[in-house]
């Protein structure tokens, strides 16, 4: 089976992100008001699996291994089939 | 001696690196990082450059690297002196072979530029260099910003793991001495045999490029003292 | 699809009939459609370009390949070209500026050559939208140079409304190669394959070349917009090394780059230059996309691709470089030696069948008017003069913390300018002082791009950008070896356009002529319009120079104090016409025209006090903002305790502070020097002064009629963040 | 009333994405399979609004005009009261 898995990946708040910081204060040039701005990453793929579960796992697997790095960011995994 | 370079795609620095050990007289082994063997070298550098491009997180992907896996086997079994500089830092710090993280410049932008650094603590086996020494090195990187998780810092300095901190040119260390947001200022830490550091030796070596402090911090981590 | 869709005009399309002996098939009418495009072709420039001087004995290879080569010495020599990106950079500018970094890098490679160093010349409007975009721009250049690892060592910027919509973003790269290396672009033999490396290909950026790049933009070319090119710098590393180690192998019959037109471009080109054909299996091609159509994949503008033509007998060793470098690639056609292009599908074994010399070699060029050379050449209307009759402290710090004058290192710091340890002299000073490995000679490069001068008189402003770039050469002492010039101007049917692009190139003949330096390659970029408003006609200029004694390169401000202060101004004449000081306070006037000889002969004795240079004698051409800046700029880039003092005229010391009329130099050196110097210059009325003394007192003392003091604080704050008021 | 807005921004499908291309690969050689692999951005922030309708609307506003290069991006906006 085919899942569609997409894992956003988050700066741990006390990590200081300069990106979001210059696009809120652009926003803010722009007249609009944008509070905590943080600029994450939403990492989207497919993945063929037995089953949700196995899936998910495999997807949980790669944010930690890979795709977040612990000591400075979080993730979030979704998982939906197909 | 015998120093392995290893190159990743992507690195760019890894000619300017085989050069300046090759000055000061020792033998440098180019290693491409698809090589199953070390090629029997006593030491190990991780150049700088944009392995896979910097691509997800400086360092990630090269981090994952099989080559990684014999370099920790020889940092755990032999030992191995490894030299992480610029990328090679994020790639060690990416594989925990070195406590921390390094995250984007606090101006969000790449920076270039000399900056001067403080030994904070002699890594071991470094001859030649002592704390408090003051070194003039350029930096050039995105992603330099050291980082560690709460409670983290302590830790480092009380293990004396922190090498070097960007400081003005008398050596104080303090905000307006901080190009680029690190933590405490950090610009290098040591873990055991591991050594990582942003600034860029190789690129001071002679006095035409501006300063031969590069010299000296090669020198020392080759265990030879400044001669 | 008719001609209209693809950009031809009627007549040309009656003459690719003629040519073909028949009407073209929607295929072959794409080709023809990007190949004479305005981009392809430079069918309204190469008539004007070929008056440029190409000779010299430094030159190599002249215009015609993929960059310029001059000889450095016997055993390297130097290819170096200039390339623009403006319409992308302004669509999408990190990626547009980025991808301009990895054309012209690969144009250098594909002479077989390892690209060593970047040069970009950047123009901006004046507004706050501008300066986000060159934030963007900025961020686009160094994410693919320093990603691919070559030092971004020199360049400039400048500002001004006209480019609000239109910005330039030209790049000149340099890279070396042995002097016994083949040029490369030519050569291939039949019966080779064509090998195309890299990048699947997309349907990236078609029409980039033949539509965008070669019409105006305004609203009606919103729907042809292509899809954005993004630049795989780590791809571009990969491909480089691969490339250069299978150049290196002597066993490539040829190279071509994938650029502008893709494989269009690149296989017909290199079937001319090699004087055979080819037949291309296009369902070979790896595309990214399903379902792309011939049409689409011979147009594609994908980048970090390169075509490679190898003997069959060759090709394992070659394949062998390719793979350890990780780098896809796929046989795609074969040389042939009948002079026909032929496109095979599967389903259609002559979807195109072309000569490559109609293709790439027929298309019709605007014919330059036959007076042209005397009409651009005449006076241009004399503006009234522009004098102050005092001088006001003010001025001098709103002049040097303009736009045009302030500190570049927010720019230059994003590059990374130090890698490859070649780096003497990088971005902040004037121009790049760099050692070559292993020889003593080193190379000096430079780029500018003076688009006020031409803003009103585009033949004086030709003859500037020359001038100007060939000063800062001069200030070393090293010898000019060639030219790359980028022209960028509007759209070519308007009368006006084309006769500032006649004028300017017409300067740039007569300057390069005048310094006897051969211009050996370059990129035009036309249509740089916005509803109907041209860009000023800006010609960048690149040179590169054979530097003596790259290692110690001559001082460009002062380290001991006591040293005379000398003003070299051969015109003896200080007009405002095109300064910055003028724009500040009206519209530019005509920029006043350099007389050549004299200024060929300023350099050659600057040049040559250069080469002889003690260890405290300063040289800096006085460059935009004038001897206000150039002396402010050389204080603060000396040791914190020296000081200047000067004395003008009281009644014309505005006029001497801020004009930017060409072949000035400031020099600070012993008595001697300055002796040498007055002799040399004393024949000219005007032409030597001996303006003061380097002092002890750390600050900048401007005497006429009354002394005026400008603290090194100050002047550090004013060029670093700008005039505040 | 502060609402809380996630946008999603990324490359539309015909954009080449490297870096994408670059994890997949050592995602690959990890053991994992990921197809199609494409990195986006994820921008969260905070914004005052009367109600959710108007929030949305500046939301959506940013999105088109900063957030996401629409010659190159897609977006997707979601709002919610905090
Ligand atoms: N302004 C110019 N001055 C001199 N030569 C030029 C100029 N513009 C283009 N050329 C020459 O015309 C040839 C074709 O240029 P171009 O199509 O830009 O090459 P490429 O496709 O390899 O980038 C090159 O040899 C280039 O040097
Ligand atoms: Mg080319």
């Amino acid at each position: 089976m085919t899942f569609n898995v997409v894992v956003d990946v988050a700066w741990k708040e006390e990590i200081l992100d300069p990106a979001g910081q210059s696009t809120a204060k652009v926003l803010q040039q722009m007249g609009y008001a944008a509070d905590n701005l943080r600029i994450g990453k939403q990492i989207r793929f497919q993945l063929q699996a037995p089953d949700v579960a196995q899936a998910e796992t495999a997807a949980r697997e790669m944010a930690q291994r890979l795709l977040a790095n612990p000591v400075m960011e979080t993730y979030a995994v979704r998982v939906v089939a197909e | 001696m015998r120093v392995g370079v290893i190159s990743f795609p992507g690195s760019n620095c890894d000619q300017d690196t085989l050069s300046a050990l090759g000055a000061l007289g020792v033998e440098a082994v180019p290693l491409w990082y698809g090589e199953k063997s070390l090629a029997g070298v006593d030491r190990l550098v991780l150049p700088g450059g944009f392995s896979y491009g910097d691509y997800l997180r400086s360092g990630a992907l090269a981090a994952r690297a099989p080559v990684m896996e014999t370099v920790e086997r020889a940092i755990r079994d032999e030992a191995m002196p490894v030299l992480g500089i610029c990328n090679g830092f994020q790639i060690l710090c990416e594989r925990g072979l070195l406590p921390g993280a390094l995250r984007p410049n606090a101006s969000g932008e790449f920076l270039c530029t000399w900056e001067t650094v403080r030994v904070a603590s002699v890594p071991l086996g470094f001859e030649g260099l002592a704390a408090g020494d003051l070194l003039r090195m350029p930096i050039a990187h995105h992603e330099g910003a050291f980082s560690v998780e709460p409670g983290g810092l302590a830790p480092l300095f009380q293990n004396g793991q922190v090498f070097l901190q960007y400081s003005d040119s008398v050596g104080q260390v303090h905000a307006l001495t901080n190009p680029n947001g690190s933590v405490a200022n950090i610009a290098g830490v040591s873990q055991g045999s591991v050594t990582g550091l942003m600034p860029h030796p190789e690129r001071a070596m002679a006095d035409y490029l501006g300063s031969v402090d590069g010299r000296k911090l090669l020198r020392g981590w080759l265990g030879e003292g400044d001669r | 699809m008719n001609y209209q869709d693809v950009g031809l005009t009627a007549q040309e399309f009656a003459m690719i009939c003629d040519k073909l002996g028949r009407t073209p098939n929607a295929l072959e009418l794409g080709l023809f459609g990007v190949l004479w495009s305005e981009h392809c072709s430079y069918k309204s420039s190469k008539n004007l370009l070929a008056d440029l001087p190409h000779e010299g004995s430094a030159v190599v290879q002249g215009p015609g390949e993929n960059a310029g080569v001059v000889r450095l010495n016997d055993a390297i020599h130097v290819a170096f070209k200039v390339e623009s990106h403006n319409h992308p950079s302004y669509v999408e500018p990190v990626q547009g500026a980025a991808t301009g970094v990895g054309g012209i890098l690969r144009d250098i490679v594909a002479m077989g050559a390892r690209p060593i160093a970047l040069a970009d010349s950047l123009r901006f409007g004046t507004d706050a939208a501008s300066q986000s975009l060159r934030h963007a721009v900025v961020e686009g250049v160094g994410a693919y140079g320093n990603a691919i690892g070559i030092p971004t060592v020199t360049g400039e910027v400048a500002y001004a409304s006209g480019y609000e919509k239109n910005p330039l973003v030209n790049v000149m790269a340099v890279g070396l190669l042995p002097a016994e290396r083949p040029i490369s672009a030519r050569g291939a033999k039949p019966g080779s394959y064509l090998v195309l490396l890299g990048q699947p290909t997309g349907r990236d950026g078609i029409h980039g070349a033949s539509l965008l790049a070669s019409q105006d933009f305004g609203e009606g070319t919103e729907h042809m917009r292509p899809t954005v090119q993004v630049g795989d710098p780590f791809m571009g590393k990969l491909l480089m090394e691969a490339t250069l180690e299978a150049v290196g192998t002597g066993l490539l019959d040829s190279v071509q780059d994938l650029g502008a037109a893709g494989l269009t471009s690149a296989i017909a080109e290199l079937a001319y230059r090699s004087e055979v054909g080819a037949t291309v299996w296009l369902d070979q091609v790896p595309c990214r996309e399903p379902g792309m159509t011939p049409y689409e994949i011979m147009l594609s503008e994908t980048q970090e691709r390169m075509l490679l033509v190898v003997r069959p007998s060759n090709m394992e060793q070659i394949i062998q470089i390719v793979a350890h470098w990780e780098l896809p690639y796929q046989v795609i056609g074969v040389i042939t030696g009948e002079k026909v292009l032929t496109i095979a599908t599967e389903e259609d074994p002559a979807a195109a069948v072309v000569a490559p010399d109609v293709l790439a070699g027929a298309c019709p060029l605007k014919p330059v008017p036959q007076d042209w050379a005397a009409e651009v050449r005449k006076t241009a209307e004399i503006s009234p003069e522009f004098t102050p009759l005092t001088w006001e402290r003010e001025w001098g710090l709103e002049v040097l913390g303009s736009l045009d004058c302030m500190s570049r290192a927010p720019i230059y710091q994003r590059y990374d300018s130090m890698i490859l340890t070649h780096t003497v002299w990088g971005p902040d000073h004037s121009l790049a002082v760099l050692t070559v490995k292993g020889v003593e000679e080193g190379l000096a490069v430079a780029v500018r791009g003076p688009g006020r001068y031409a803003a009103r008189d585009a033949y004086s402003g030709g003859m500037a950008a020359v001038a100007r770039v060939l000063a800062l050469l001069a200030s070393q002492g090293a010898v000019p070896l060639g030219l790359t010039d980028g022209i960028n101007a509007g759209n070519p049917d308007k009368e006006s356009v084309f006769r500032d692009l006649m004028a300017l190139l017409a300067g740039i003949g007569d300057a390069s002529r005048a310094f006897g330096v051969p211009v050996t390659g370059g990129n035009v970029s036309l249509h740089n319009e916005t509803h109907g408003e041209p860009i000023w006609p800006t010609a960048v200029i690149g040179a590169v120079g054979r530097h003596p004694h790259p290692l110690r390169p001559v001082l460009d401000a002062p380290e001991t104090s006591g040293l005379d202060i000398v003003w070299i101004n051969p015109s003896g004449d200080a007009a405002l016409g095109g300064s910055v000081f003028e724009s500040l306070r009206q519209e530019t006037t005509a920029y006043p025209r350099p007389d050549l000889a004299r200024l060929a002969e300023t350099y050659r004795v600057i040049s040559s006090v250069a080469q002889s240079a003690d260890h405290l004698t300063a040289i800096r051409p006085v460059e935009d903002g004038g001897l206000f800046v150039a002396l402010s700029r050389a204080l603060l880039a000396s040791p914190p305790s020296l000081g200047m003092t000067v004395e003008l005229s009281a009644d014309t010391a505005a006029s001497q502070l801020f004009t930017e009329v060409a072949g000035q130099f400031l020099v600070f050196c012993p008595p001697e020097t300055a002796g040498r110097l007055e002799s040399a210059f004393g024949q000219w009325p005007g032409a030597f002064m001996r303006l003061g003394r380097v002092t002890g007192d750390g600050t900048l003392t401007i005497a006429a009629k009354k002394s005026v003091h400008y603290g090194r604080v100050e002047l550090e704050r004013t060029y670093a963040r700008g005039y505040r008021g």
